[in-house]
C-alpha cells in the first residue's frame, strides 16, 4: 500500500512528461537519430535541427488537434482539405479582397473552425460515423478551396508575412515554429490539468460512462473536431507564411500523416489513452525519417518502402516492450 | 412531524416508459424520504433499472411526473440528476479502464485549484473513500485489470463521494463477498444519519432486512406492494415478487459417482494470480469454490478452460493429460465456462439471441457448415422455453434485463451437452424464483452424471448446492471440505488463513 | 453554322496542377467564342478514373475528345472507345503508345528546359555545384526535362550535379523540404532546377530561409500564373522559367477538333515552343499567356 | 412466441437479401436514380447502366473485400497500393519475363495474398493496430509496385486479356463484370449462410466472447485481410484487363471510396452489423453518383462538394428512419 505523502496541487513534472505508451516510439527515434548521424555528415547540426523544426510546424499542429480527436474515440480525415481552405479563404480575403491580414487570418480560422463543426454536428445529432462525415467533409472542403479561384494559386502577401516563417529570432527561433511550440504547451497544459482536458480521456474510454458522469459529451465532441479543424486552419496559415502563396491543391494526405504521427505516439485509435507528448515524438520520427531519407538521396520509391517499415516497427516496439516487462 | 419533514425527497406520479412499441413500466408511483432506505425489489426484469435510471436522468420517461422536494424535477441528462443531487451506481460495471482509481471516481467533478485539476486533494479523497470500504488498493492505480468485485467497490465508492441527497444502488452486493458487504452496510447507515435517502435494489434477500427501512416490490413493470416496515419474513416478499410461494430454495444434492472426471495436477496461472492447485471432481458431483474476493477463484476457473495462460500443471479428464491451451480445447473437451461478466465475456450484446446461441453451438446450428437464421432461431427458442428466459430470440441481446442475460449465457453453454461445467458467480444479478431454478437445473446436470463447478461470493449458495467446497486464500488452496463439515465457520476459517 | 461540332469533352488528369487548369482555360475560353459546349471531366490522376468519364463523355454524345491522358502512363482504352464512335480524338500533352489520336499537341520539353538550365548556369559563369528537383518520378515530362536539363550540364564541366531528388506532386511544399534538405547536405549550392515552377518557388523560399539568396539561382519550368508575377517582381533567387504556350494549346487542340471533323487535315504533331521567361520578359506574358 | 415447425437447411431467399440497416440508403440510391432519370436524357438507357456496371467492377470488388474488414471491426488501407503492387507483377510475370497469363495471373493473387498475410499477422501476432499496419503496408505495398519497373507502365498484354473488359457477351456480360457478379454472389452467401461467414460477426461484435466460444480468432482474423488483399488482388487484374496496361500509379486512395462504399451501406465501422448486400448498395451510390455528375455535366469542384453531401445523406437518413421509428 502506497500513499504518496509528497503530493503537491501543483502541475507536476513527471506527470507533464507522463510517457504512457510512447517510450518504444521514443526508443525508437533515438535510434533513428543515432542512425542518421552516423549514416550521414549533415544531419547532426544545429542548422538542420532547425530545420527540422521547420518541416514539421505544419504536421506538428494539426497532429495535435488530430490527438484530441483521437482521444475521443473519433478520426478526422478532412485536415488536409480544411487546411487548403483555410489557406485560400486567406488568400482571397487578404490578395483578391484586398482586406487587411488580421481579417484575413480571423476569416480563415473561422471557415475552418465552421467545417468542423459541421463534422461535429454530424457526427453528434445525425449520427453519421465521425470516418464518413469527416470523409465527405474532406471532399467538400476541397471542391470548395478549389472553387475559390477555380483551382489556382493566390500569391502577393506582405513581406512581413512570409518574413515571420524565415527570420530565426534568437538566432533560431522563427515566428512559425514558436506558434508550434506555443500549441504543444497548452495543448499539453490542457490534456493533462483542464477539468476540460481529462473529459476527453472520459469520453473516449467510455462515452456512457462520460455521459452518467455529467459530462456533456455531444458539446465536447463538436468542440472538440472545431478545436481540429481550427489547429489545421492555423497549420494552413502558417504554410501560407512559409510559401508565401496559397494553392488549392495543399494538404492531400496530410491526415494520413497527421493520423499515424498520432498512433505512432501510443495514442490508441480506440480512444481514452495517450498524450501530446507521445504525439511529439510520433511527429518527431515522421520528420526526421523524411529528412534523413532525403539526405541519404533515398529514391522516393524505396522512401515509401522504408517509412512503412518504420512507423510499423515503432508501433510494434511498444508490444515488444510490453511482452518484455510480463 | 414538521410538514417540511414529511415532504418526500422525491415523489414520483404514474410514471410510464417504453421502448419501441413496448411498455415496460405501467405507472409507477413511488416516495423516497430523506434519512431512509427503501428496497427496491422484484423479480429479473420487473423494471427496476428502468426506474432508476428514469429518476438519475439515464433515460426519459415516456410520461408521468416526478418531483424533487416538491419542485417539478425532469431531469433531461444525468447531469441535471446529479446538480439536483442524485447519485446513481448502475447495475452494470461503468468504470473507465484506462484511468486511474481516483479519477474513475471523481470524473465530470474533479476537485479543482486555481482552475486545474487538483490531483492532490483528488488522490486524497480517493484514498479516503476507498479505505472506508476497506480497500487497500493505490488511488493511482489503473482500474484495468482490477477484478470483479474490486471494481464493484470502486463503483460504491464513487457513489458515496458523491455527496448526493438521494443516492440509488443498483444491485451493489451481486459481486460481494460477505466482509465487503458488511463494510458497505457501515456505509449506507452513515449516510442514512446525514440524511440521505437511498433506493437499494438486490437479489438478495437476506440482506434486505439488515438494511431496509421500507420495501417496495415490482413485479412485470408495476408496483404490487410496499411493506412499511422491512421486518418481514423473505417468503412473504418472495410471494410478493414472484406471485406465488417458493417451496424452497435448494433442491436436494445427489451423490456423485466414483468415476473421476477432472483432475486438476498442481496447476499455476502464467499471470501469478494462483499457485499449486490440486483437485479432483467426480462424475455427477458438484464443487463449490468459495475464498474471498481477489483469492484468485475467477483465474483458476480461467486456466482450467484455456482463456488464460497457465504457467505449469496440468488438467486432466478421464486420466488423459488434456490441459487446454485455448478455449476451443476444452470447448472440444466438453468442458465449457460460463464467466463472471456476462457483458465482457458471456454475450455478444448488440447482436439477438439466436446469434448468441448460434455462436457457441455452430456444431449444432450448422448442418455441413450451413446455418439458416430459422433454424438458429429454432434452436434458441429451446432454450429460451427450457430456462424461462423473457425475452424472445430475435430480440438483441442488450434488450434483456440483467437477470435475463444471464440466463441466456448459462442456457446456451449447457446447450452443448457438456461433460464438465464450470460456473464463475452464476447467480449474480438472478432473483430468487430463477436462482432457485437455476439451482435446479445444477443439480439436475449433476443427477445427468455431468460434472459441475460452482464459484461464488455467496456462501449460503456454495454451501447450498455442492458435495464438497474447496476453499481457496490467496492464490492458494487452504481446504477441500464435506458437506457435513461444510459451514459459515469452517468455510471463513479456511478462507482467512 | 460550318464549325460542325456542337459539344467537345475535354479530359484532364487533374485540375490541381495549374499546367492542366490553364489548358482548360483556353479550351473553354475559346469554345465559349465559338458557341460550342465543352464538358470537362478531371481524373484527379487515376487513369482508371479516367476510362470511367470518357465513357460516360461518350454517352453524353460529343462531337470531339479531347483527351490529356491520366497518371504516368497514358491509357489507350479512351481512345479506342472514342474511335468505335467515330469521334475524333485530339491528344494533348502526351499519347498512349499504339494509339495515337488524330493528332496530338505537346509542349516542348527537351530543348526548353536545356535553355532554362543554359541559362541558369551562365548566370554562375558555368560553375558550381547544382542540384534538380524532379517532379514525379517516370513521368514523361520528369524524363524529358532532366533530358534537357542534362545536356547543359554535360556541356559545362565546370559544373556538378550533386544532388537530385524527386517529387511526388510537383508541389511549393515538395520544393521547399527537398531544396532545404539538398542545402542541408551541401550549403554551398548555387544552382537549382525545379523542373516546375511549384518545385523552383518552393525551392526559392527554402533559400531565404538558409539566407543564401545571393548565392544561388534558380530556374523553373511552366510559367504558372503565380511563377509569372514573381518574376516580374524578381525579387527571389528564382529568376527563370519556360513558359508553356497552355492557352494556345487550348485554341490549338479546339481547332484541330473542328478540322479533323470536317475532314481537313491536320498535322500529326503540333508542338508550341516553350518560351523562355526571365525578369524582363514576364510582364508581357502576365498581361497575356501564351 | 414463434418455433417455425418446418426448418430447412437451405439459404432462404429473404434472408440473403437481408437490408439489415441498408434501408436509408436504397431509399437514397432510388431517389438519386429517378432524379438523373429527369435531370438527363441520357442516364436511364441500357447503354449506361452496362457503363455503370463496367464502372464499379474493381471498387464492387474491393468493398466485398472491406466489407469483411470491416465486419471484424477491422479497417484496411492498403487495398488501394495492394491492387497496384498485383498489377505490377501481372504486367512483370507475363510482359517481362514472357510468362504465360495463367502463371503471371496465380503470381500476382499471390502477391496481394503475402501481403495481406503480413498486415494480418502485424495485426494480431504484434498488436499493431488495423490502422497503422495497413498504412505502413500501403506505403510499402505502392512503393515496391513503383520498385518493379522504376515507376513506368508496362503495356503489351495478350489481345483476349483486354477484349474481356471489352467484349459483351450475350449483349450485355463482359467477363469483368461477371467476375464481380460472382463475387457478391459467393460473399453474400459466405457470409449469410456459412458458419465461418457468422464467426466474423461474432468477432466483430466482441472478440473476447468469440474467442471464449471456441472461435479461432486469430487465424480468422489473419484470413479476411488474406481474403482482402486478394480480393484487390483481383480487381487490380481486372483493372489491367480494362486499361490493356498496368502502371504503379493505379488505385491511389481507392480504400477511401471502398470505406465509404461499405460504410454508406450500412456496415458499422465497430463492426459486428452489416453484410454485402448494404455494401452493393453503397458501391451502386458512389458509382450512379460519380456517372449522373459527369452526365450532368457538373464542374469538378463542384461534384467534389456534391459527392460529399450525398455520402453524409445517405448515411444520415438512416438515422432519421430510426428516429421516425422510435
Ligand atoms: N433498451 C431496451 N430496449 C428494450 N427493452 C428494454 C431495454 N431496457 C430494458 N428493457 C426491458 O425493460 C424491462 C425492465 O428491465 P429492467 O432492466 O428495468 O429490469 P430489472 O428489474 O432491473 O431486472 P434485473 O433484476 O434483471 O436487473 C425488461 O423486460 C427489459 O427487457
Ligand atoms: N486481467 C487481470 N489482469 C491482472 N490482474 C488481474 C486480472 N484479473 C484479475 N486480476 C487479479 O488477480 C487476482 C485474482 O482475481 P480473481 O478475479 O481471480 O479473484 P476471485 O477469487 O475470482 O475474486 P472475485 O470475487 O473478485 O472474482 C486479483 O488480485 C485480481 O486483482
Ligand atoms: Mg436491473
Ligand atoms: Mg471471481
Amino acid at each position: 500500500m502506497t500513499t504518496s505523502t509528497e503530493s503537491e496541487a501543483k502541475p507536476k513534472y513527471s506527470d507533464l512528461f507522463s510517457l504512457s505508451g510512447a517510450t518504444g516510439p521514443l526508443i525508437g527515434l533515438l535510434v533513428l537519430c543515432a542512425f542518421l548521424s552516423f549514416a550521414t555528415d549533415s544531419f547532426l547540426s544545429f542548422r538542420n535541427f532547425l530545420n527540422i523544426a521547420d518541416q514539421i510546424t505544419v504536421l506538428g499542429i494539426m497532429a495535435v488537434g488530430m490527438t484530441f480527436v483521437i482521444l475521443i474515440g473519433g478520426i478526422d480525415l478532412s485536415v488536409g482539405s480544411i487546411l487548403a481552405l483555410s489557406m485560400m479563404v486567406l488568400g482571397y480575403l487578404n490578395v483578391e479582397a484586398g482586406l487587411p491580414m488580421s481579417v484575413a487570418i480571423t476569416g480563415a480560422l473561422l471557415s475552418a473552425a465552421l467545417a468542423g463543426a459541421v463534422s461535429g454536428l454530424l457526427i453528434t445529432e445525425f449520427k453519421v460515423p465521425a470516418f464518413i462525415a469527416t470523409l465527405a467533409m474532406m471532399s467538400i472542403a476541397r471542391g470548395l478551396a478549389n472553387m475559390i479561384t477555380n483551382g489556382s494559386q493566390i500569391i502577393g502577401f506582405p513581406t512581413w508575412f512570409n518574413l515571420g516563417a524565415i527570420i530565426r529570432h534568437f538566432g533560431f527561433l522563427t515566428v512559425t515554429v514558436a506558434v508550434m511550440l506555443v500549441v504543444f504547451a497548452v495543448a499539453m497544459l490542457f490534456l493533462r490539468f483542464r477539468e476540460e482536458g481529462r473529459s476527453l480521456y472520459a469520453i473516449g474510454g467510455n462515452p456512457e460512462v462520460a455521459r452518467l458522469a455529467g459530462i456533456n459529451v455531444r458539446l465536447t465532441t463538436v468542440m472538440v473536431y472545431v478545436v481540429c479543424a481550427v489547429l489545421s486552419g492555423l497549420a494552413g496559415i502558417l504554410l501560407a507564411a512559409r510559401l508565401d502563396s496559397v494553392q488549392p491543391s495543399s494538404g492531400v494526405a496530410y491526415e494520413l500523416d497527421a493520423i499515424a504521427a498520432v498512433v505512432i505516439g501510443g495514442t490508441s485509435l480506440s480512444g481514452g489513452t495517450g498524450g501530446v507528448v507521445g504525439t511529439i515524438i510520433g511527429v518527431l520520427i515522421i520528420g526526421v525519417l523524411r529528412n534523413g531519407l532525403n539526405l541519404l538521396s533515398v529514391s522516393p520509391f524505396l522512401q515509401a518502402v522504408i517509412i512503412g517499415l518504420v512507423i510499423v516497427l515503432a508501433v510494434a516496439a511498444e508490444t515488444f516492450k510490453h511482452r518484455g516487462s510480463r | 412531524m414538521t410538514a417540511e419533514e414529511s415532504t418526500p425527497l422525491l415523489s414520483l406520479r404514474n410514471v410510464r416508459k417504453s421502448f419501441g412499441p413496448i411498455e415496460v413500466l405501467h405507472g409507477i408511483d413511488l416516495d423516497i424520504k430523506a434519512g431512509e432506505v427503501v428496497a427496491l425489489l422484484g423479480e429479473n426484469g420487473a423494471g427496476k433499472s428502468t426506474v432508476s435510471n428514469i429518476i438519475s436522468g439515464t433515460i426519459l420517461p415516456s410520461s408521468g411526473e416526478m418531483k424533487w422536494q416538491g419542485a417539478v424535477f425532469a431531469p433531461a441528462s444525468p447531469r441535471e440528476a446529479i446538480d439536483a443531487g442524485v447519485g446513481m451506481i448502475h447495475q452494470e460495471l461503468l468504470l473507465l479502464p484506462h484511468l486511474s482509481i481516483a479519477e474513475n471516481l471523481f470524473v465530470g467533478r474533479y476537485p479543482k485549484k486555481a482552475g486545474v485539476v487538483d490531483r492532490k486533494t483528488m488522490e486524497q479523497r480517493a484514498h479516503a473513500g476507498l479505505q472506508r470500504l476497506g480497500l487497500d488498493i493505490s488511488p493511482r492505480r489503473l482500474v484495468q485489470g482490477l477484478s470483479t468485485a474490486n471494481q464493484q467497490l470502486i463503483e460504491i465508492a464513487k457513489a458515496l463521494t458523491l455527496n448526493a441527497r438521494l443516492l440509488i444502488l443498483d444491485e451493489p452486493t451481486a459481486a460481494l463477498g460477505g466482509d465487503e458487504t458488511i463494510k458497505l452496510f457501515e456505509q449506507i447507515e452513515r449516510l442514512k444519519q446525514d440524511g440521505v435517502g437511498i433506493i437499494y435494489i438486490s437479489h438478495r434477500l437476506e440482506e434486505i432486512k439488515q438494511i431496509a427501512d421500507r420495501i417496495v416490490v415490482m413485479r412485470d413493470g408495476s408496483k404490487v406492494q410496499e411493506f412499511e416496515n422491512a421486518d418481514v419474513p423473505v417468503r412473504t416478499i418472495v410471494e410478493a415478487m414472484v406471485g406465488r410461494s417458493l417451496e424452497r430454495m435448494f433442491p436436494p444434492i445427489p451423490s456423485p459417482q466414483d468415476r473421476t472426471v477432472l483432475e486438476v495436477r498442481d496447476l499455476s496461472s502464467g499471470l501469478g494470480s494462483f499457485t499449486g492447485i490440486n483437485f479432483d471432481v467426480a462424475r455427477g458431483e458438484i464443487l463449490g469454490i468459495a475464498g474471498l474476493v481477489g483469492a484468485g477463484r475467477t483465474e483458476l476457473a480461467r486456466a482450467i478452460v484455456g482463456v488464460d495462460p497457465v504457467s505449469k500443471g496440468q488438467v486432466l479428464l478421464d486420466g488423459k493429460d488434456i490441459s487446454p491451451r485455448k478455449p476451443r480445447d476444452a470447448i472440444r473437451n466438453g468442458i465449457v465456462l460460463v464467466p463472471e461478466d456476462r457483458k465482457q465475456q458471456g454475450l455478444v450484446l448488440p447482436h439477438s439471441i439466436a446469434e448468441n446461441f448460434a455462436y457457441a453451438n455452430m456444431n449444432q446450428v450448422a448442418r455441413k457448415g450451413w446455418v439458416t437464421r430459422k433454424r438458429a432461431r429454432a434452436f434458441a427458442d429451446g432454450g429460451i422455453l427450457k430456462f424461462g428466459v423473457k425475452g424472445q430470440s430475435h430480440q438483441n441481446a442488450d434488450e434483456l434485463s440483467g437477470g435475463n442475460q444471464q440466463k441466456v449465457v448459462i442456457a446456451k453453454w449447457l446447450a452443448r451437452n457438456p461433460r464438465v461445467v464450470v460456473l464463475d458467480e452464476p447467480t449474480r444479478g438472478i432473483d430468487v424464483g430463477a436462482r432457485s431454478s437455476i439451482y435446479d437445473i445444477i443439480v439436475g446436470l449433476a443427477r445427468e452424471g455431468v460434472s459441475v463447478i460452482v464459484i461464488s461470493s455467496d456462501l449460503e449458495e456454495v454451501l447450498g448446492v455442492s458435495n464438497r467446497v474447496m476453499v481457496m486464500a490467496q492464490g492458494k488452496l487452504s481446504g477441500i471440505l464435506n458437506r457435513g463439515e461444510a459451514n459459515d465457520v469452517s468455510v471463513m476459517e479456511l478462507a482467512t488463513m | 453554322e460550318g464549325i460542325g461540332i456542337k459539344k467537345i469533352g475535354l479530359a484532364v488528369p487533374n485540375l490541381q496542377a495549374d499546367f492542366f487548369n490553364q489548358i482548360k482555360l483556353g479550351v473553354e475560353g475559346y469554345a465559349g467564342k465559338l458557341g460550342i459546349e465543352v464538358i470537362v471531366v478531371d481524373a484527379k490522376n487515376d487513369t482508371a478514373t479516367q476510362v470511367s468519364q470518357v465513357q460516360d463523355l461518350i454517352t453524353q454524345g460529343i462531337d470531339a475528345f479531347i483527351y490529356i491522358p491520366a497518371g504516368a502512363a497514358a491509357a489507350a482504352v479512351p481512345t479506342r472507345l472514342a474511335r468505335a464512335e467515330g469521334i475524333p480524338v485530339i491528344n494533348v500533352d502526351r499519347e498512349p503508345e499504339g494509339e495515337p489520336g488524330d493528332t496530338v499537341i505537346y509542349g516542348e520539353n527537351v530543348l526548353s528546359a536545356y535553355q532554362v538550365c543554359d541559362h541558369i548556369i551562365g548566370l554562375a559563369d558555368g560553375k558550381g555545384k547544382m542540384v534538380v528537383i524532379h517532379g514525379q518520378k517516370g513521368t514523361t515530362p520528369e524524363v524529358q526535362r532532366f533530358e534537357g536539363c542534362k545536356m547543359a550540364i554535360d556541356e559545362n564541366p565546370g559544373v556538378e550535379l550533386v544532388a537530385q531528388q524527386w517529387s511526388q506532386q510537383w508541389s511549393p511544399d515538395e520544393g521547399f523540404q527537398i531544396a532545404q534538405n539538398m542545402l542541408q547536405a551541401n550549403p554551398d549550392i548555387n544552382i537549382i532546377f525545379g523542373q516546375a515552377d511549384g518545385l523552383a518557388m518552393g525551392a526559392a523560399k527554402a533559400v531565404e530561409v538558409a539566407g543564401l539568396a545571393d548565392q544561388v539561382i534558380i530556374g523553373g519550368y511552366d510559367g504558372d500564373g503565380a511563377a509569372l508575377e514573381s518574376l516580374v517582381a524578381c525579387d527571389t533567387p528564382f529568376i527563370v522559367t519556360a513558359t508553356q504556350s497552355t492557352q494556345a494549346m487550348g485554341v490549338l487542340a479546339v481547332n484541330s477538333a473542328i478540322a479533323v471533323a470536317n475532314d481537313a487535315s491536320v498535322p500529326a504533331r503540333q508542338i508550341p515552343n516553350a518560351v523562355l521567361t526571365t525578369c524582363e520578359n514576364a510582364a508581357k506574358f502576365v498581361e497575356k499567356h501564351p
